[in-house]
């Protein structure tokens, strides 16, 4: 995983520039504010043309930075130290590759539970690189019904390339536990809000994913298989990554058009690597926009609307005469 | 309630082709025989894998299966082009299938208990489920709840219908919630894992049967093998994945030879059905 | 484990001899009939001195003998072939040492659990001799909730030395499995019905027996730890069993004095693994005696009346002058 | 509600032994020292076993707890006796403990937040549950889930108590329905486990906290290790069953360092009560 992407380059050798000629500058020695001032203007228009047209695969690069905000350091900003995390599934094991705790987001005391990756490769392997196994989800699922019992809103981080396919994930259950997570979700009495805040892999996404209300970030995706993955099926040739990135609609933007999500959240030019304070206010906003109606609603409101919202995603025809077509 | 019809589909042609291999033993089987076996290797009793109308058959009283909702249809949302359109891939598949999608869906009787039943055709697109299959089984479900009617679904599905983008992924939450739903009615809902029946169908319906069955030696994981294989770099261990490894690990309630495979479903109903 | 103990070792003697002039006398050329009949009188008289007047410990060898009746054996008993087992904790495993299914038992269809023990060494290595891991509680509970969903009552059968005390056990949380099934039991909505058949040992019986009634054979055992283990920790001394199974008083007809069971089932001379048919109707006896009150309850009723039950278990003293005593 | 008093049992007068070993890293600690500084071994940290009185000082507002039930005390329903009649360990334990039995309960607060607390002694028969633990437990569950207040339990127990044969095991079925009916009312259990915590207690009321906390180092299991030891026949590998291998067993939340331990219940409770 880069630090910097191919089509970044130009602009990430610049801003190195930038800064030399800064430290030049304050020594005091020669004045180069103007020049610099120039620069920076030129790599502002840089940022916009390279950032605003970004290819969908270049898009799942951006969501998978590896200094993307995680579910960890989004808690921290917004919650600081009165988050409490809370580990295990009381069954087997407690996954490092999913956290959750108490902690309170804007005015609303919340349960959080979030895919958790690194920010290096040691931390990567610890928290498995943000795939879980199936404890992953099981104290996701204890988590949701200690909220539910104590009324706390549910607020979920998503960012993981997928559910972990190992051997002991299979041993015990990473089908059932994905499976249980998508019907309990449907029955939780609280409300729920998602963030997709990077990747949003597959089953092992949609496995905490069942939200009243959804959010992408608009440099995260969301897919059925990541696009290596689909180009090596469909295209037999995982180098066709790029062709079944733009086939799958993986953007926040096509989820939004597809009916799936809620809405985008903004990222500043470049990604929310470069800024995660900014990405926390975003989150904030959110909660601070829908927790009020939804927490008036009752369970079965929340629970019926739920089942409608997730009931009426797909596409299919059911006209007759097509029969004969 | 005006989306079925009374319509049962007639038995398909025997295929071209006039023999088959048997995926165990390696015995070479004439599909005239193995029709009249239930798809059972005479040699070494392999579970191979049954053509939709003879597990329909398998599965229902005589004449009491009602097909429903075979009017809908996929449609191509993604304008999804690989080396071919869906819309061909589609075309392709309801020409060599006779049916329109990786589902059949409709009302029967097992033993005279009226059921609504969900059979998965993996010889349409490897049973992949797309908005079409989580919303024919998704009112199969809503029916049962509706009616107090159990539901039994006969899975065998390479997971998700990739075509199909969000939309296919979408369709577990959909299945599951719509389970949930009956199981809060009280509704016996059986799943029965047919080889193979992984990915996205292992991990939304399939795995949620109040009583979960699975055929001898069907495969049936969340992650394929091979992609296991190579993420973990080492070879799988023998039975790794199968209806046998399933019952150890405490997966499913138990694996049920297809002789008597009816009998037992219909055993299982009149203990749970009030 | 032995098939016959010392104390009945000359019952069992005459016995053999009785089949083997039985063999003489039937052969034809000599009439033995009233020398049969006469020892055979003599064997009753016996039987009637020897086991009417059991020690504690030896019942509690009676309790955990080879060939009485596992779960298994009520159930072909009762049920026939019309039992369907049902596996599986869908978390872990499928644990040996209980066992679960649906059947009919008299009129009724039950959801049936029980620890399940060997008759022999194979079956019982298999068995784990009825000590269950995590798995075989939380298969236990499953079914519970499945029969819940269902309105099946549910019958269990207590037979196990105790919850196994091992590495993956306590990896897998035993003490979890076991407290979750202690007050999980008292939210069950259907009727209940417990029987110790055999060894009711601790904690790993107490966790399938939260019933609305429970009941016992009349040569079972129900105790907080085994007579062994209790003559360790308190006599220090393991060879001081009978000392520890009298001072436990783990015997039925204690238990029903206590106030802690609610019946128990007579067994013939000698113990029910002399008469396996004559412990299965027993059981139906109770079952068509107690479900149909039990069923003309509501889930109410049942979880209140079950909380009262358990809640009036114990003796202490309150009152205030005590402590100056 | 007229069975607990209004009196707090008074600080119990430093016992006569002067000084402790560490049990970790056998540093020689003087008691007055340790009871400064939270029985935290000033070498390396250990959490030593805390005595009753000042377990309820750490974890409730000053002068706050007001003891309830006191009362309760054993009989001897089994008349047992083994090298000594239960009747005299009772007395000994009391006279030893200057307390009646293996818990206190009481009324207390926590940063002002009003709970139910009960506090094991460990010094009492080895903490060992009878009649009266789980009485005593039972009624601070049933006031709380009456009145809606919180409740916290700090085990320290060896299990249950088998000179009151049968009735101590039922404690555990009476104090885990307790909780059960404390979870219907949505009432906050927090469950502390310190070392050790074992057997009937472990395997009841410690383990069902909606939130489990345990100290550093304390041993936590159903099965004590020498029975294991004896049952498998190998040595037990380094830290099992301890705080933190149950942390990584999913079986805890959290292990919370006894000096920030009010402070996080605090907090706990400020999220969890309605
Ligand atoms: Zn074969
Ligand atoms: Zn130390």
């Amino acid at each position: 995983m880069p630090k910097e992407f191919e089509f970044e380059k130009s602009i990430i050798e610049l801003e190195a520039r930038i800064s030399e000629l800064q430290v030049i500058s304050e020594s005091g020695k020669v004045d180069l504010s103007r020049e610099i001032q120039a620069i920076t203007e030129k790599v502002e228009a840089l940022k916009i043309e390279v950032y605003g047209s970004l290819e969908p695969w270049q898009i799942a690069q951006v969501a998978r930075h590896i200094n993307r905000p995680s579910t960890l350091d989004l808690i921290k900003i917004i919650c600081g130290d009165e988050f409490v995390e809370l580990h295990g599934d009381r069954l087997f094991g407690d996954d490092s590759a999913i956290v959750s705790g108490l902690g309170r987001m804007g005015n609303h005391k919340v349960m959080i539970i979030g895919h958790q990756k690194g920010h290096d490769t040691e931390e990567n392997i610890y928290r498995n690189f943000g795939m879980p196994h199936p404890e992953g989800y099981r104290k996701a699922l204890r988590m949701m019904r200690t909220a539910e019992r104590f009324g706390l809103p549910i607020v979920i981080f998503i960012d993981t390339p997928g559910a972990f396919p190992g051997i002991g994930a299979e041993e015990r259950g990473q089908s059932d536990a994905i499976a249980r997570n998508l019907a309990e979700m449907s029955d939780i009495g609280v409300p729920i809000l998602c963030f997709v805040t990077g990747e949003g892999g597959s089953g092992g996404a949609l496995a905490i994913g069942i939200g009243d209300r959804v959010f992408m970030f608009e440099f995260s995706v969301y897919s059925v298989i990541s696009a290596e993955g689909c180009a090596a099926i469909l295209w037999n040739d995982p180098s066709k990554a790029k062709e079944a990135a733009n086939a799958l609609k993986l953007r926040a933007s096509n989820l939004l058009e597809a009916g799936i999500i809620d809405g985008i959240l903004p990222e500043p030019l470049g990604g929310s690597h470069r800024n995660h304070q900014r990405a926390a206010e975003e989150i904030v906003k959110q909660i601070e926009a829908h927790l009020p109606i939804l927490k008036k609603m009752t369970r079965e409101e929340l629970i019926e609307n739920r089942y409608k919202k997730f009931r009426s995603m797909g596409r299919f025809s059911c006209e007759e005469e097509l029969e004969n077509a | 309630m005006g989306w079925f019809d009374k319509l049962t589909r007639p038995r398909r042609d025997v295929p071209s082709d006039l023999w088959k291999k048997c995926t165990r033993c390696g015995e070479v089987l004439l599909i005239k025989d193995l029709a009249k076996n239930l798809y059972l290797c005479s040699k070494c009793d392999q579970h191979l894998r049954m053509p939709l109308w003879d597990r329909i058959a398998l599965l229902s009283d005589d004449n009491s299966f009602v097909e429903v909702n075979r009017e809908i249809r996929s449609v191509d949302p993604l304008k999804f082009v690989d080396s071919k359109s869906y819309g061909e891939r589609l075309k392709e598949s309801i020409a060599k299938t006779d049916v329109n999608e990786a589902v059949t869906t409709g009302r029967a009787s097992i033993e005279g208990q009226p059921f609504m039943l969900g059979v998965m055709n993996f010889e349409f697109m490897g049973g992949s489920m797309g908005s079409v299959v989580g919303e024919k089984l998704t009112r199969i479900l809503e029916v049962g709840a509706d009616e107090k009617l159990p539901v039994i679904i006969v899975s065998a599905s390479g997971g998700a219908r990739m075509q199909e983008g969000i939309y296919s992924l979408m369709q577990m939450a959909k299945t599951s919630a719509a389970i949930k739903k009956l199981n809060r009615a009280s509704v016996p809902y059986i799943s029965i894992m047919t080889d193979p029946t992984t990915g996205g169908v292992s991990a939304s319906f399939a795995s949620l049967g109040d009583v979960n069955i699975a055929e001898p030696g069907a495969l049936i994981g969340f992650a394929g093998p091979r992609v296991i294989e190579q993420t973990i770099r080492q070879k799988l261990p023998e039975g790794f994945q199968r209806a046998e490894f399933l019952l150890e690990h405490g997966m499913i309630d138990c694996v049920v030879h297809r002789r008597v495979l009816k009998s037992t479903l219909a055993r299982i109903l009149r203990y749970l059905n009030a």
